[in-house]
């Protein structure tokens, strides 16, 4: 039971308790102090930030925003934009994949590494190293590795397979699944970790029991350890799914946005406009829709994970 | 520290050269040239600019310009301006120039008599804004050319084309032979470019102005424009095997002979001669694609942001007088491959293509660019249309123009 | 089953084992099981997967141009070069400045060292005070913040650009050290607040009695014992500082640019033909700090995420 | 112990409520500690005791009520300006620094001058024997050590009032009575109040001046151990304290011609020794009488006669458990004597009806 959260709800008991009681607003003042800059960051800059965004999305700014209200025009717009339809259907997908290949190849990592396995410190570093390069470097290799023009495609032709092909970067039809490819690369190392630690953190006797019982490793894995993974999975889910909604660098890097506009996403959409196009209020309407879907997605789970009172 | 020493030495070394001058004030200028023929240009206006006792120091934004015009727009609405920075003339720094965050050139422009020497005058125009100059053109850039390589045809065994026609007639040979027809690299801006250059050629120059500056949706759903998205569709039919991004890995392959052409502007020459190809020997430029023989006006310039520390200021004059120096205007661009924009100086030493252009010029064969015509946010959807042509076959020629037709409806 | 089957069974355990052909002592391990099989092979082809892109940087680093174009990318190279080493630290162009990317680094390293200083600094303290000394309202901000983490930095550039102008500290170092705080801050709060929150509760109120207030049992208690989480965060930061170029390229000027945007510059100012030695060279230099600070806490890093990710 | 004035009163609770949000924990709680005296609040997990203890620690802010410490109005108090010195379940040392560190951290935050803390610290050293481990990290003591070093923490403070938060419960049940002995034993050479909350009867039965039963935020019975044990106030308290609990047995309570009795089934025990706590009345009432009051086959002397038969004996060492079954209701019977039944013996039940306790069914409190 934390119990310091009961603060906020006392009240003045009577006449004489109260003289010795201190201010409610300085009560816990060094915590208030210390969070300053977290409130700053929240308050200014992610609200502060968020409410002009949303205000100026109802604006025709283009490359200074002015307070020219032209009601939902930009909105309009953006939903008749083949591009903007294009990358909220890459978004999708491409979350879809991240999310499910993270986890599960992530996570099958961090169980064959738990087996008690032999060199386990060097295969987990080989696991995990990609995460130490940015995605434009990330995106540069993969690019290079997947032109068909010398990557694989073409030495696997040299081997005399001719009629092989893999130039997923160049495919309009699957170019999103060829930059989750490095995205994966990039990715799951961390999430082996994420996985790794929370295996480790599982009671022995579970296993026993499971062993006595007769339980296939499996099942035991998908019906006992994952479940009780149930925190590791949330830290996990909030650091995949923030890395999705935010994709961008991987995209510019590998394909720009390519083959014509068939690797779009909805990051780049934003960027573009604002400061390419210099279309500021088309941009703030794209971050805008953006905002809104991880409001509706993230807040209320957020509640219920961090707000609840215990 | 070590990096203190290390600055100390790059400053040391770059002293060297004008040794002797004290007092220099280093101008930060910030600019996208940073392939090979763009560098050794950019190097030339650093040279002159250096002499005068000032000192430049290069803020290069590696990329193209959608990738720098952005941070160079945070930092002068950021309140950190740089000294002076490059834009296209044009509609890029309109609002910049209205919220008054640049620097108004006008007496330097009366002062060195700019309305004189430049040429073709309606450059200036594109830096004029409510009648004061707030620009410095140094170049003349013309997007409508095809550049050929004269080893491909060769090779292929077909007669060099004189027009773009006879070049879509040779693209099945030279697909047979092994070589890409035509080079369009993956960046969008090429391949809205490239539909830009066959509007003014195929088209004709009345047709692109009805177009874009009229911005007459009606007509652009029409059959003249039908007949551009005809060639538009020959075009990207032609493309289709080019797997390279930038510009110059695609004049790259025509300069090694794997692609036949590319429609590109005149900044290609710099990486052919950069690469030692002689014009007419081993290359072939056709400008407007031997249709419609004229140079639009566009091109570089460099604008000024308003600063406060009046040495900076001073030395924005010099940079600016600098620039438009005969000696350096000459130097410049012939780096550059572009033409200067002043009709007084000599320009013998040119190449053939450049002499070319200077002919047009000279003939008064000039047009706008959708760099005047358009603002950026057309111009970014016009990208993204035509990025999609070319890379998808799937995307019909009707339904293009429709879009495009609807795009010119809401143009501004 | 009675105690006498069981004794009764034990006995004929007991015959059994004089047979030859019943199982006594130790069971036999056989190296070449089909679970060894499976695992290691799984393992192994995983590590060709992740390793094959590391491989073709190094390799394709040490050629020539001439053997580029000419052999296949997996092929080691005939000759070895270091040119494109040194042409990527030292000499690449980019516009006028020929410097590759030495001058990067050291302004890298300007950048990265305070950036991660303040974040980890501001962080920490955060996941304390929202561990252990809730306030009202705390709950809000830390959601607010959560949600912040997954808002697209590209969102916040323009809003971010006029707040650092109000301040007055567009394009100085210290803004972008600020902007490298407030991005980091959501994730690493997080981490901080479960840490703390997995410690026993029981210490904190121990600490209470003794009188420490909330800076003498952050400063004396908890941070004594929050190495593991530490590294964990300074992990992250280093690698996502490091690792940064939006922000380095908006909110710096060129005489601070980091490491990365150089690389960019280098690897996007084609000059003719693409060097891919030199560019594989400088991706690697560039990617250098960040692997040797995982190579050298490897062990931390995962016992540190235990900590911090695994209680919630 | 009769109620202390206010003035000689070390801890005084005055209706203390606590909620969280719409739970609420402590409902107007009163409670007076003497000066000098071992409170011991007991009761099951979740009802409140250590809310409590913690709320008198300052720990938890209150949401109503006043406490007192030494006659002052602490109700706002930081924990340290308290004068109490607590003790954890988990110990709670500090693992970074040694013995001797984390015996003098309250001091040296407070800035206690250097030779008085090592007087101090060699006192409560010399009283808990903890001298040869001074200079160890409490990584290197074993839990009973660990709980002594706990103790001495609070010891250093030189305070008034000791808290104690399950103090013995990770220990194992030798160390827990040695050092249940030695709390005892400090008590008696400190002289000081000390409250001290537990889930265990044995340590609140050997160590207590007074038993708080806690239940539902609220103070059920705060009396002496004895009367605590022998005259619960309701059929909670009766039941918590007690191994093996107090047998109930539900039934009615009958006028039979002047004399009350209670019946269930064919059973019927005359009431006439029993110290009716109220005025009697006819109803559903819950007949409770623990395992040692009760014995087997010892004749003919009480005014009824129970038969039943024996269903599983369980020899405990010094003592045997007798299970059987009174009126469909599990009884159990503790004997001491040589011979123990059989199973499925047939027995006769004895006892004396002053040593019950009655219960109003609906209401549960004592009649």
């Amino acid at each position: 039971m934390r119990g310091r959260e009961c603060t906020a709800l006392t009240q003045p008991a009577d006449e004489m308790s109260k003289s010795a009681r201190p201010n409610l607003l300085f009560r816990n003042l060094n915590a208030k102090v210390a969070s300053i800059p977290m409130i700053l960051t929240a308050m200014v800059v992610f609200v502060g930030g968020t409410v002009w965004t949303v205000l100026y999305s109802f604006t025709n700014s283009k490359l200074l925003p002015r307070l020219n209200f032209v009601g939902l025009d930009q909105y309009y717009r953006l939903w008749a934009a083949p591009r903007w339809l294009i990358s909220i259907e890459n978004l999708l997908i491409y979350g879809a994949i991240s999310l499910v290949f993270s986890l599960v190849i992530g996570f099958l990592l961090a169980a064959l590494l738990d087996q008690k396995i032999r060199f386990e410190d060097t295969f987990r570093t080989i696991f995990l190293y990609p995460f130490a390069l940015s995605f434009i470097v990330t995106g540069l290799v993969w690019q290079w590795l997947l032109n068909p023009d010398f990557g694989i495609q073409h030495v696997v032709r040299d081997l005399g397979w001719t009629s092989f092909s893999f130039d997923p970067l160049y495919n309009s039809s699957i170019v999103i699944y060829g930059i989750s490819i490095a995205a994966l690369w990039q990715g799951t190392g961390l999430i082996m970790c994420l996985m790794l630690a929370g295996l480790r953190g599982i009671d022995e006797d579970i296993w026993k029991a499971a062993r006595v019982d007769g339980i296939p490793m499996w099942k035991t894995y998908l019906f006992i350890v994952i479940p009780m993974m149930r925190p590791v999975f949330i830290t996990t889910l909030v650091i995949i799914a923030s890395g999705i909604v935010k994709v961008y660098d991987l995209v510019v890097a590998q394909t720009s946005g390519g083959p014509g506009i068939a690797s779009e996403v909805p990051a780049k959409y934003v960027y573009d406009y604002m400061f390419f196009a210099q279309n500021l209020g088309q941009g703030f309407a794209a971050s805008t829709m953006m905002l809104l879907s991880v409001v509706i997605v993230i807040v209320p789970w957020a509640y219920l994970e961090f707000g609840r009172r215990k | 520290m070590r990096y203190k020493l290390l600055t100390a030495a790059l400053a040391a070394t770059a002293a060297l050269q004008f040794a002797g001058q004290a007092a220099a004030t280093d101008l930060e200028v910030t600019h996208w040239w940073t392939s090979g023929g763009e560098a050794a240009a950019v190097a030339e206006l650093a040279k002159a600019f250096d002499a005068t006792g000032n000192h430049w120091v290069d803020g290069a934004i590696a990329g193209s310009g959608g990738t720098a015009r952005p941070i160079m727009i945070s930092r002068i609405t950021g309140g950190d301006p740089m000294g002076a920075t490059q834009f296209n003339h044009g509609r890029q720094a309109e609002e910049l120039v209205q919220a008054g965050l640049m620097r108004d050139l006008t007496d330097v422009a009366t002062k060195g008599k700019w309305t004189d020497v430049v040429r073709p005058k309606s450059l200036l125009d594109g830096c004029t804004i409510d009648g004061k100059i707030y620009c410095v053109p140094v170049n003349i850039h013309s997007w409508q050319w095809l550049w050929l390589s004269n080893e491909a045809f060769e090779k292929a065994g077909v007669p060099l084309p004189k027009d773009w026609n006879e070049f879509v007639a040779a693209a099945p040979a030279l697909e047979k032979a092994g070589i890409i027809p035509l080079a369009v690299g993956g960046q969008a801006w090429q391949s809205s470019g490239a539909f830009d250059v066959l509007l003014a050629a195929v088209g004709g120059t009345d047709t692109f102005l009805k177009v874009y500056k009229d911005k007459d949706a009606k007509f652009a759903a029409g059959p003249e424009v039908a007949k551009v998205f005809k060639a538009a569709d020959d075009a990207r039919k032609m493309a289709k095997n080019t797997n390279v991004q930038d510009w110059n890995q695609a004049t790259n392959l025509v300069i090694t002979g794997k692609a036949a052409g590319q429609i590109m502007g005149d900044w290609a020459q710099g990486e052919f001669q950069v690469a030692g190809k002689t014009a007419g020997k081993d290359y072939t430029c056709l400008p407007g694609l031997g249709l419609n023989e004229v140079i639009a006006t566009g091109g570089d310039a460099f604008y000024f942001p308003l600063l406060k520390d009046a040495d900076k200021s001073k030395a924005q004059e010099v940079l600016a007088e600098t620039l438009l120096d005969p000696k350096t205007q000459v130097a410049f661009n012939l780096k550059k491959g572009s033409l200067p924009v002043r009709g007084d100086v000599d320009l013998n030493a040119a190449n053939d293509c450049m002499k070319k252009g200077l002919a047009i010029l000279a003939k008064g064969a000039v047009m706008p660019w959708t760099d005047q015509l358009l603002s950026q946010d057309t111009q970014k959807q016009k990208e993204d249309l035509f990025a999609e042509f070319f890379a998808k076959p799937e995307l019909t020629v009707e339904d293009a123009q429709k879009r495009f037709a609807d795009l010119i409806a809401s143009a501004d | 089953m009675s105690i006498a089957d069981i004794t009764a069974q034990a006995s004929v355990a007991a015959g059994a084992r004089q047979d030859i052909a019943g199982p006594y002592g130790p069971k036999p391990r056989r190296v070449i099981s089909r679970r060894n099989v499976f695992l290691y092979g799984t393992l192994f082809v995983m590590a060709v997967y992740y390793l094959l892109p590391l491989y073709v940087m190094i390799v394709t680093s040490l050629k020539g141009m001439p053997e580029i174009r000419l052999g296949n990318i997996f092929s080691p190279p005939l000759e070895i070069t270091f040119e494109p080493w040194v042409k990527a630290w030292s000499t690449a162009c980019t516009g006028l400045n020929c410097d590759g990317l030495s001058r990067g680094f050291w302004n890298s390293v300007r950048i990265t060292v305070p950036s991660v200083l303040l974040s980890i600094a501001i962080a920490s303290v955060n996941g304390y005070a929202l561990a252990n000394w809730r306030f009202k309202g705390a709950d809000t901000f830390f959601i607010i913040l959560i949600v912040g983490a997954f808002i697209p930095y590209q969102v916040m550039i323009y809003p971010i650009v006029i707040i650092l102008r109000e301040i007055g500290l567009y394009g100085s170092l210290s803004g972008l050290v600020i902007v490298h705080s407030i991005f980091g801050m959501p994730i690493l709060t997080l981490l901080f607040r479960n840490y703390f929150a997995s410690m026993p509760e029981e210490l904190f109120r121990a600490a209470r009695v003794d009188g420490a207030g909330f800076w003498g049992i952050f400063l004396r208690i908890m941070l004594p014992m929050s190495l593991p989480i530490f590294v964990v965060a300074i992990i992250l930061q280093v690698t996502g500082i490091w690792n940064d170029f939006l922000f380095g390229v908006v909110y710096t000027r060129p005489d601070t640019y980091p490491m990365t945007v150089q690389l960019n510059n280098i690897v996007n100012s084609v000059q003719g033909v693409k060097e891919y030695n030199v560019n594989m060279a400088a991706t690697i230099l560039t990617g250098l700090v960040p692997l040797i600070v995982y190579f050298i806490s490897g062990k931390l890093f995962v016992r540190g995420i235990a900590a911090g990710a695994v209680k919630g | 112990m009769a109620m202390t004035a206010a003035n000689d009163t070390s801890v005084s609770i005055q209706d203390l409520s606590l909620n969280f949000g719409a739970v609420t924990v402590l409902e107007t709680l009163n409670l007076d500690v003497a000066d000098g005296e071992f409170i011991v609040l007991l009761g099951p997990s979740g009802c409140g005791k250590s809310t409590l203890l913690n709320c008198i620690a300052g720990l938890l802010d209150v949401s109503e009520g006043r406490i007192f410490i030494k006659g002052k109005n602490v109700t706002w108090e930081e924990p340290k300006d308290r004068g109490i010195g607590m003790v954890f379940q988990s110990y709670a040392l500090y693992p970074q620094m040694t013995v001797e560190k984390n015996l003098s951290f309250g001091l040296r935050v407070a800035g206690t001058p250097r030779e008085e803390i090592a007087k101090r610290i060699a006192r409560a050293a010399e009283i808990l024997q903890i001298e040869p481990l001074l200079q160890r990290k409490p990584a290197a003591l074993s839990g009973g050590q660990r709980q002594r070093v706990a103790i001495g923490r609070a010891l250093v403070r030189d305070v008034d009032v000791f808290l104690f938060d399950e103090p013995l419960s990770n220990l194992d049940a030798k160390l827990r009575a040695e050092l249940r002995v030695e709390i005892k034993l400090l008590h008696r050479k400190l002289q000081n109040t000390m409250i001290y909350v537990t889930h265990d009867q044995i340590e609140a039965m050997t160590l207590a001046d007074r038993i708080a039963v806690m239940k539902g935020g609220v103070i059920q019975q705060l009396d002496a151990p004895q009367t605590i044990y022998n005259r619960p106030v309701n059929r909670f308290v009766a039941g918590f304290l007690g191994s093996p609990a107090m047998n109930f047995v539900d039934g009615r309570l009958e006028d039979a011609d002047g004399g009350w009795r209670f019946a269930a089934e064919d059973i019927k025990i005359p009431l006439g020794t029993y110290d009716f706590a109220k005025p009697p009345a006819p109803g559903a009432v819950t007949f409770g009488i623990r395992p040692e009051h009760v014995s087997l086959n010892s004749g003919t002397g009480w005014p009824f006669s129970i038969a039943a038969n024996v269903e599983v004996v369980e020899p405990m060492g010094s003592d045997t458990l007798v299970w059987l079954k009174l009126a469909q209701q599990n009884f159990s019977v503790r004997v001491t004597s040589e011979r123990t039944p059989k199973n499925d013996e047939a027995v006769t039940l004895g006892f004396d009806p002053m040593r019950a306790s009655l219960f109003d069914t609906a209401t549960g409190t004592r009649i």
